[in-house]
């Protein structure tokens, strides 16, 4: 199965990357953009979904500073 | 090529072979080539392999000295630095890499020299970068080519561990859709380690190491670098499909590992895939070896599905090597690479004869003589006309010329030539491996310890602004001001690589602004006895407007026989004399205020006298050296005031001085003059000027300006756009 | 007095350890695909970029074969020192506090930055010959050493860093006007509870020769040495 | 309205992080996982999520290397 896992910084911690592009897009005219956050995005193919929170937990993402949510892909 | 509608000439055309080299090819082949056969031939005689608008151009260059060991022809020039060690050299273009994707063009260009450099056998030590873009304040575009192409350099120099010790960046208008991004690489290594790329011994093995094979830059060779970019439909659009992505994390672990195979002197010879990948490297090393090689493209490791056979022969993805190999040797070969987690595969072998034989499951498809892939390659004569008049645009003026001294001295401090670099280098790591003994902004030169506490010293120059107004003084004013900046670190030249990126030969100006620029480069190495062991070339840097500022840049290396005598540019003293050392006769011409004054890059040079120069060099670097000079600084962009500024700020100690009657304080004549301090009696020989002490820097009759102002003008110059 | 500096594919400043650990010991390389410390008395993880810090920095390095040893090392006790990508790698192995994020200027930063010792006790920092040795008042002793990184903003949540403050686990900030990465309350080091294991953003190696900078750095190495000298060797 | 850009790096071009995901798992015991690709996620709130196009192809990505798609987001 093809799966998409999306990792974005916690709630709370500064993301200085999602205010760089909060603060970029203005200025090429793109108003009314608000609450940007900036995540990683990994897709793979598994033989086996069930580990996939395991895979997460221990390398994929780090708990402390990342959420986490699993999505079957589209494909 | 694919496109197998296309017609036969529409076919060599797009693959940039005009019809009489395509004439050219039948003739010598005697048949017409298949398509594997001409998609080689196109990569192997385009002009970045091949050379034709410039090989024999090249040869007015000396390149004999005491201590070179390879000059070029190999991957990098290299010198001898005593202690049974040598330094490997070369600097190198990814313009038109870098005009289509900043980021990854200028990352992969520090990527291809450092494997030039360890293609030889030496540990890339320090990377240096020369950078060209448009004017800042008025173009976005040339903003984000700055902020992308540091982060690119910086992305790959500093993930791999080797420190970017220097550099120089320039803003010129003719650069707006044209940057340059010019990278240079210095290694070390013991001669036992140095190896050439001539193959040998048929019956050898040819093992290809690192990256999988993907279509990265196929044709990037023809379509990338020998077009004029702007030239193509839509510009960069065209281009799209063919950026590569540089992966520092495998070229460390390449890098790591053909030194631990050359250690063991488990290889014959070594070479970087560059430009046309195994196309370009094997038929260089058969070239060199006068040998045949044979290889299977149905053998080499692939990253995509379903690549044609002539993709995976033109395929310029990164971090790749070539080496050949004696068959007994070949499991040690791999067991290296195996600890290191180096992909690595005997794809070929060597053979008597000259022929280049391409196979595909067992089936010959391409089978080609490899001097007529390596030497048969036309070379063109240049066809030189002076150009009279103003080539280019008069830049936008910043100063009416009705400013005070000290206005204009703020000015030029401020202005993105001359402001400080530091927003630049900050992103870059000027101190791993441990040998950095001067650091950017601290000499004019970087110097690097050798484990005897002997030091090498390299420094990167070329004032385009200058070379356009007088392409042969504007040339030998880059040698001399690099031979200056060692000088002021105590260090004697040992050989020079060049980089001469221009516009399209093809026109007659052009043609003349490299034959002059190439003569000056040569004339200036001739009388400083330094000798050129390595280089490149970069021509049809063009926009629609007319071509770039004419940019030889020089980079030098020298050696100095006391890492902690090394000389540093600010002044170190209150109460030490200011001295000006050197035959000084500056001009207005082409100089930093003639810009700001909006005049265009036009007139003659102020003349140098060789025999002067020499004397002045030796006299600053046998002083730093023995420490009765406390600093030396050279004087260039911006003359003799934003000299003396540049040793206050760096010192962060003021001086006040009286300039010599009637010379221009903001006049240029690079490579020439120095400022040193130092105690009085040292300093008697030469014109005392002044001395250091106080907190502004007073220039009698001229100006007083703060130490504070001076800083802060020359801080926020770049800061603001960077 | 034996430091061995683990080597990962990518690391960069390795050599640079080694050669600093040298000048203070004896100093050995530990390849990252062996199960074995060769006995080292203390274990440098390295600055560079670990598999290309490729994910997170520090997150698949974490998992090379030698850390399982280092952890085990770690738990008995032994001295373990994090510098830079190596402090990342101990935070990623849990076997230090917190996390460390991108630079707010999302830049790579080299800079040579002024660090304040908030502890001079304890392995790390307890030589660095500092008088009162504890929570000494302001002004508190500087060190000159540089930083390099692009991934450097120490994080942990908040309740956590009063934690660890009251602890005494935060060794090292950055002077005030100093901090190149917005690490929260300018933490440049913290150890872990039982005060052997630290690790910091700055680069001692980088700072133990005033021909090449500074030589502040070499202290904490020499803390290193005497600690392991009087309470293991003796 | 919420909205998610997924960022992938294009087909066939260079993922070496993706490699190194691939490589690291089955030593963490993990097997049976493939084609691993690692982009980028953009969350952000829209007033005009018909300019969303835009914006990605002039800031959010990098049209010469990366390849997006825009999904409404969950929330
Ligand atoms: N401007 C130059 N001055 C001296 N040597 C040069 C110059 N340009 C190219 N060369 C030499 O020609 C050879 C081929 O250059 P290049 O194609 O850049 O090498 P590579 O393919 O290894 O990058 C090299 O040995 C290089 O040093
Ligand atoms: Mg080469």
């Amino acid at each position: 199965m093809r799966a998409r896992v999306l990792v974005r910084p916690k709630a709370g911690i500064l993301d200085p990357q999602g205010q760089a592009v909060e603060r970029a897009l203005p200025a090429l005219g793109f108003d009314g953009v608000s609450n940007v956050h900036v995540g990683r995005l990994i897709e793979l193919d598994v033989e086996d979904p069930e580990r996939l929170p395991e895979m997460c937990e221990r390398l994929l993402t780090n708990p402390l500073i990342e959420d986490y949510e699993i999505v079957a892909s589209a494909q | 090529m694919s496109s197998s509608t296309s017609s036969l000439e529409e076919r060599y055309r797009q693959l940039g072979l005009t019809d009489g080299e395509y004439a050219r090819i039948i003739e010598r082949l005697g048949r017409a080539p298949g398509d594997v056969e001409l998609a080689m031939l196109s990569l192997m005689w385009s002009e970045h392999c091949g050379y034709k608008h410039s090989r024999r151009l090249l040869r007015r260059l000396p390149n004999d000295g005491p201590h070179v060991l390879m000059g070029p022809g190999e991957n990098a020039g290299v010198v001898d630095v005593g202690g049974g060690l040598a330094v490997a050299f070369k600097v190198e273009s990814h313009n038109h890499p870098s005009a289509v994707e900043p980021f990854q063009g200028a990352a992969t260009g520090v990527g291809g020299i450092l494997r030039d450099v360890f293609a030889v056998g030496a540990r890339p030590i320090a990377v240096l970068d020369s950078l060209r873009f448009g004017e800042p304040r008025s173009s976005e575009r040339s903003r984000y080519l700055l902020d992308r192409a540091v982060a690119g350099i910086g992305h790959y120099g500093n993930s791999i561990g080797v420190p970017t010790v220097g550099g120089e960046i320039y803003f010129e208008g003719s650069y707006e859709q044209n940057c340059l991004v010019n990278a240079m690489c210095l290694g070390l290594a013991p001669h036992s380690r140095l190896i050439r790329s001539a193959a040998a011994g048929p019956g050898n093995v040819v093992v290809l190491l690192g990256a999988l094979t993907g279509r990265d830059g196929i044709g990037g060779a023809s379509v990338l670098a020998s077009a004029e970019l702007v030239g193509s439909e839509g510009g960069d659009q065209a281009k799209r499909p063919s950026v590569q992505i540089g992966d520092p994390f495998t070229e460390k672990k390449l890098l790591e590992c053909c030194l631990e195979l050359l250690d063991r002197e488990l290889l014959v010879s070594l070479q970087d895939l560059g430009a046309a990948g195994l196309t370009s490297a094997a038929s260089e090393m058969a070239s060199k070896g006068g040998v045949s090689v044979r290889l299977d493209v149905g053998r080499v490791p692939l990253r995509e599905p379903g690549m044609e056979p002539f993709e995976i022969m033109v395929s310029e993805s990164q971090e790749r090597m070539l080496c050949v190999v004696e068959p007994e040797r070949v499991a040690d070969v791999l067991g290296v690479c195996e600890r290191w987690e180096i992909l690595a595969t005997t794809i070929g072998c060597v053979a008597d004869g000259d022929s280049f034989q391409v196979l595909d499951a067992g089936v010959v498809i391409a089978d080609l003589p490899v001097s007529v892939l390596v030497d048969d390659c036309p070379l063109y004569d240049l066809e030189p006309v002076p150009f009279a008049g103003a080539l280019y645009e008069a830049p936008a003026a910043v100063l009416t010329g009705s400013e005070t001294p000290a206005e204009t001295l703020l000015a030029l401090l401020r202005s993105p030539n001359l402001a400080s670099r530091h927003p630049v280098f900050e992103q870059y790591d000027p101190i791993v491996q441990s040998r950095t003994v001067r650091r950017p902004d601290e000499a004019d030169a970087a110097v690097l310890m050798l484990p005897d506490s002997s030091a090498i010293a390299v420094s990167i120059d070329g004032n385009g602004r200058r070379v356009a107004c007088d392409p042969r003084r504007g040339a030998m004013e880059a040698v001399y001001e690099c031979s200056a900046n060692l000088a002021c670190v105590g260090a004697e030249p040992l050989g020079l690589t060049n980089c001469l990126n221009f516009g399209n030969p093809e026109k007659p100006h052009v043609a003349w602004q490299l034959v002059e620029a190439v003569e000056g480069l040569a004339l200036a190495c001739e009388q400083l006895g330094v000798p050129v062991v390595g280089g490149n070339v970069s021509l049809y840097n063009e926009a629609p407007t007319g071509p770039i500022f004419p940019t030889p840049v020089v980079g030098m290396v020298g050696k100095l026989p006391h890492a902690e005598a090394a000389g540093r540019l600010g002044f170190t003293l209150a109460g030490d004399a200011i001295a000006l050392v050197g035959p000084f006769e500056p001009s207005a011409v082409g100089s930093e205020l003639s810009k700001l004054r909006g005049l265009p890059p036009v007139g003659e040079l102020p003349v140098a006298d060789a025999a002067r120069i020499r004397v002045a060099h030796q006299a600053v670097r046998s002083r730093v050296r023995s420490g009765a000079f406390h600093s030396a600084h050279d004087v260039a962009e911006g003359g003799v005031a934003v000299a003396l500024a540049e040793c206050c700020i760096a010192a962060g100690l003021g001086a006040s001085v009286l300039l010599p009657n009637g010379l221009d304080p903001f006049g240029e004549a690079p490579g020439r003059a120095f400022i040193v301090s130092g105690p009085r009696e040292a300093l008697a020989p030469f014109v005392v000027i002044g001395e250091v002490g106080g907190d502004a820097l007073t220039i009698d009759g001229l100006l007083e300006v703060p130490l504070s102002e001076l800083r802060d003008a020359r801080d926020a110059g770049l800061r603001e756009w960077v | 007095m034996r430091f061995g500096i683990v080597r990962f594919p990518g690391s960069c400043d390795d050599i640079d350890a080694l050669q600093a650990a040298a000048r203070v010991g004896e100093a050995v390389l530990l390849w990252h695909a062996d199960h074995d410390l060769h006995e080292v008395d203390a274990v440098i993880v390295p600055g560079g970029f670990s598999y290309g810090d490729y994910l997170r920095a520090g997150a698949i390095a974490r998992f090379a074969p030698v850390m399982a040893e280092v952890e085990e090392f770690a738990r008995e006790g032994g001295l373990v020192l994090g510098i830079c990508n190596g402090f990342q790698v101990l935070c990623e192995a849990g076997l230090l506090p917190g996390a460390l994020l991108p630079n707010v200027s999302l830049k790579f930063v080299f800079r040579q930055v002024e660090l304040e010792v908030v502890r001079a006790v304890g392995p790390f920092t307890g030589s660095l010959g500092f008088d009162p040795p504890t929570h000494p008042a302001p002004p508190f002793p500087r060190l000159s050493i540089p930083v390099k990184h692009t991934t450097g903003r120490y994080y942990a949540p908040d309740d956590e860093l009063d934690r660890l403050e009251a602890a005494g686990q935060v060794l090292l900030r950055y002077a005030p006007g100093h901090n190149p990465n917005g690490s929260l309350r300018d933490i440049a080091g913290v150890c872990n509870e039982s005060r052997n294991v630290f690790g910091l953003m700055p680069h001692p190696e980088h700072a133990v020769d005033p021909l090449t900078g500074s030589a502040d750095g070499r202290r904490i190495f020499e803390s290193m040495r005497s600690h392991v000298e009087q309470h293991v060797l003796a």
